[in-house]
């Protein structure tokens, strides 16, 4: 347990998209964050920001952009990017900080503001970028290895475009009452069928949107954590690894994979790799987990990840989905919070939003959308070029 | 409508046709034989081989579906995209030999329906776009009559 | 001294305008210094990467460009980005998951392809962006701010052209023998001040060009190294704090400062407080150093530094310079390495190659630049945006 | 050669001449009293207070020289630079009320031989660019006859 920090506060700007600066969500996201610990901004040591590639050079310098919006307290700082796993992996530089004794208090925050329509890859030729040659060459987008997952799924164990609708109608009920997403919406199974095909099997409403957003945790020792309240929840685990060679599942923005031709294939693909090293971390495993918080890119991928993180075993999502198991009010609810479904995804907040919803739901503050009796959560995601993150946070 | 337009590749050095039948273009360690698509040149991605010597080889020219999804809507630049906007299908192809899975479209003319995992398929090389003096030669996977 | 770990190994690809992928200097560094170290790329457990933003999203990933490009090996991964003080930023993250009992081993590494000219801000039209205003409404340069520091010396402590140009003179001897710098002639003071003029009163020699390189260390706990080696060179101190509010000292890229109307300015500036919260870590002083490497982006500020890290009291620089003091073979010789007059800048690997260089000080493995009996030696960057770091290498 | 230019703005909100002499326009917290330029608006930085309120103020028009330099180059885009290119000398003032530095070109006929640290100057408008219907204006430092 000596790996243990405490979560002392946690904030949020609402997602949506408001167009306006992102320094503008993360501030919000911050002072709320600090308001629930109890805590003011210059009693931070250290500030962990979340890079943003999109808004200029504020975006690449987000901790200190934050630091000079907050106020210049002579913080130490520190600016992470990691895709999708940006957020964890500013967490867990303000984590080894604060177990490596050199700080007590750090906060955490992601914010992004994003353009309108599919993620494109930046202006100019670059024949050295993959993600530049991912749309030249053959127009692979992001939904194009959404799909190729969803329906390797329907291929391998006869999933189908119902089961993936219904992961999407789970979602938008868990999000209705949320005050943070962006889409408050019950969708019907009929609806979701409905919607256009964007890349087969996946429909408009199944396909996470970008969105604008903020996230905000304050970190401590759990000697400080001590002084300022009782019993606050913990970050138990973060991971942050990265795959093992050979990776022969095709991941963004590569055109190909790793070859298994003179080594043998891993024994853990790489997204079960990344919550296998969180639950080694932690000390715990997926039967104690209460809840998950997953990252549903297209509403197939949650599927996936049921089994990535070791809810079930593999082939047995579609099962445990629509045998309720992971609607709130089953064994262990995913995505409560509506999850990117309802959120669209704020890159660089996203992997710390889903520690704030951890931490609401085990501090019972997860009103009409709360998981009883909570006392373990998991976060995963993954991102482009070999990062992923995996959170484990306890009561 | 005057003469043909010249055909050249999309991007240089990614595949062949030397010698027959189209083929990508890869490279081996010739410490550790790991291939590597597209080539690799430096340093060897095996994480325990220091190799930094490597042949250009050609890989398979066949391969079973991973897997494949169809795209109904035009995709961003630097895409260059038909108008009228014609959906196309992707498949990702795990190469017979070298046992990695490469991403191509799949050839004009496949309907998505008769794609299934584990469907051998073959490589072809068709026109990816083209301007008003050359057509533009990509990679495709075609399923392979059984 | 519960806060060191140990520098393992050393490496670097030569400075340079050579123009290929910024990978390949970043490995041929990575290689370098695990060679150095004795150890083999599967031992690493984090690979801590130091960003660049003009590379696309291989730069913005660097920690897992470089991990997978030495082969997914499944090894916790982090990417910092802190504009000139990244490579600081990436060692104290790697430094924190040490000394946190996370990891045993972390490869840091920086590299970095350069356009060439002036240092301009992305394209388009960005009226929310500083760094994109000051060029638009003023034409403010980089050499704008090195220039305004450069006079204002002038104007306070009556220093002269001449002394700007010894320092360029005197760095350009130090780097003529170093197999890593870029430009390796002995100038005259004459040829300086021969120079053209580009922002009045620095002259075309005195400003630090853009370079491509690449610089890596191998960092572990003491007791992992004193498995490998006897007697490593340690690091006792890496100072990232931000500014104190009011900073009234002009910053790149802003166009104005704080306000010291309603809150008085702090005791140390900003640059001064970077070197102190280092010496503070380490628990040791100025009068401890054997050497010193910091940020000569102009031959002028190289003075400023000799202030700022506390070799001399305000003013005193020339006297110190014209010495000899801060030559090789002086009391606390400055930039041995040759600095950026020699290098010039590769952003993110220009903070790790100052480590570089003051560990083959300290081990007396500098050849015929070495400092003799070096026991200590401390490093000095700044950078945009409220960042800055100062390392502390000791023996 | 018609009818004179419309003199606008280089940028917006960021100075007036309103009411006389120009000036630049900067936002004061009503918590804590501190001045910002350009104007914050969203949330106080200094780090003891978390004023979120601003007045939109001007700023003294005159100050103090901190220090200057000239260029003798052509800088990059986005900075419209005259053609043939013109040698220009930016000053940092320190602003005699506020005790904020703010940079700004030097006004066109001074000589960078006549600045001094420590010199008074005032703010003027002066074009920093134009185009076929317009000048745009911006704050310049001018030293003050004493
Ligand atoms: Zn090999
Ligand atoms: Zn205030």
């Amino acid at each position: 347990m000596g790996n243990e920090v405490a979560v002392l506060g946690v904030g949020m700007h609402p997602w949506g998209k408001w167009g306006r600066n992102f320094v503008e969500y993360g501030i919000h996201a911050c002072q709320a964050a600090l308001k629930d610990a109890g805590i003011e901004w210059t009693d931070v040591d250290f500030c962990s920001g979340a890079e943003t590639v999109r808004n200029g050079y504020p975006g690449y310098v987000a901790g200190a952009t934050f630091a000079q919006a907050l106020g210049w307290s002579g913080a130490r700082v520190a600016t992470s990017y990691a895709a999708c796993a940006s957020g964890a992996t500013g967490m867990n530089a303000a984590r080894a900080q604060i177990l490596a004794g050199l700080c007590d208090v750090a906060l955490v925050v992601g914010a992004d503001t994003t353009p309108k329509g599919f993620l494109a890859p930046n202006s100019g030729e670059r024949w050295d970028d993959p993600d530049w040659l991912r749309f030249r060459l053959m127009g692979a987008t992001n939904p194009t290895y959404f799909a190729l997952y969803a329906r390797r799924r329907m291929e391998l164990y006869g999933s189908t475009e119902a089961d993936f609708a219904k992961v999407k109608v789970k979602n938008s009920r868990h999000g209705l009452t949320n005050e943070y997403a962006r889409y408050r919406k019950a969708f019907s199974e009929e609806e979701v069928l409905n919607s256009p095909m964007v890349a087969d099997p996946l429909r408009l409403f199944e396909i996470c949107a970008t969105s604008d957003g903020g996230a905000a945790v304050v970190l401590s020792s759990m000697e400080f954590a001590r002084k300022h309240t009782t019993n606050p929840v913990k970050i138990a685990a973060i991971s942050t690894v990265t795959p093992r060679y050979p990776s022969t599942v095709i991941e963004m923005p590569n055109m190909s994979t790793d070859s298994a031709y003179s080594v043998a294939v891993p024994d853990l693909p790489f997204r079960d790799s990344i919550a296998a090293a969180a639950y080694e971390e932690a000390g715990i495993g997926p039967e104690d987990m209460s809840l998950a918080e997953v990252y549903d890119l297209s509403a197939a991928l949650e599927l996936d990840w049921y089994e990535n993180i070791g809810l079930c075993k593999p082939g047995e999502a579609e099962r445990m989905l629509n045998d309720g198991e992971t609607t709130i009010g089953g064994r262990v609810p995913v995505n409560p919070s509506g999850g990117l479904a309802c959120f669209g995804e704020a890159v660089p907040a996203q992997a710390i939003a889903q520690v704030c919803e951890l931490t609401w739901h085990l501090r019972g503050q997860a009103g009409e959308r709360q998981v009883e009796g909570a006392t373990a959560g998991i976060t995963a995601n993954q991102g482009l070029f070999g990062h992923g993150s995996s959170v484990i946070v306890t009561k | 409508m005057s003469q043909a337009k010249t055909r050249v590749p999309a991007i240089e050095g990614w595949w062949s046709a030397d010698g027959g039948a189209p083929h990508l273009l890869g490279s081996q360690c010739s410490d550790c034989k790991s291939y590597f698509f597209p080539k690799e040149s430096m340093y060897c991605r095996n994480p325990k081989c220091s190799g930094t010597k490597f042949d250009e080889v050609p890989l398979s020219r066949t391969g079973t579906i991973w897997s494949f999804t169809e795209h109904y809507y035009k995709p961003p630049e630097p895409y260059i995209a038909p108008d009228p906007f014609e959906p196309y299908t992707i498949a990702a192809v795990e190469l017979s030999e070298e046992k990695m899975v490469v991403l191509g479209q799949v050839a004009k003319g496949v309907d998505m329906s008769e794609l299934k995992a584990g469907m051998n398929v073959e490589l072809v090389l068709e026109t990816l776009y083209e301007d008003d003096d050359n057509e533009y030669l990509i990679w495709k996977w075609k399923p392979l009559a059984d």
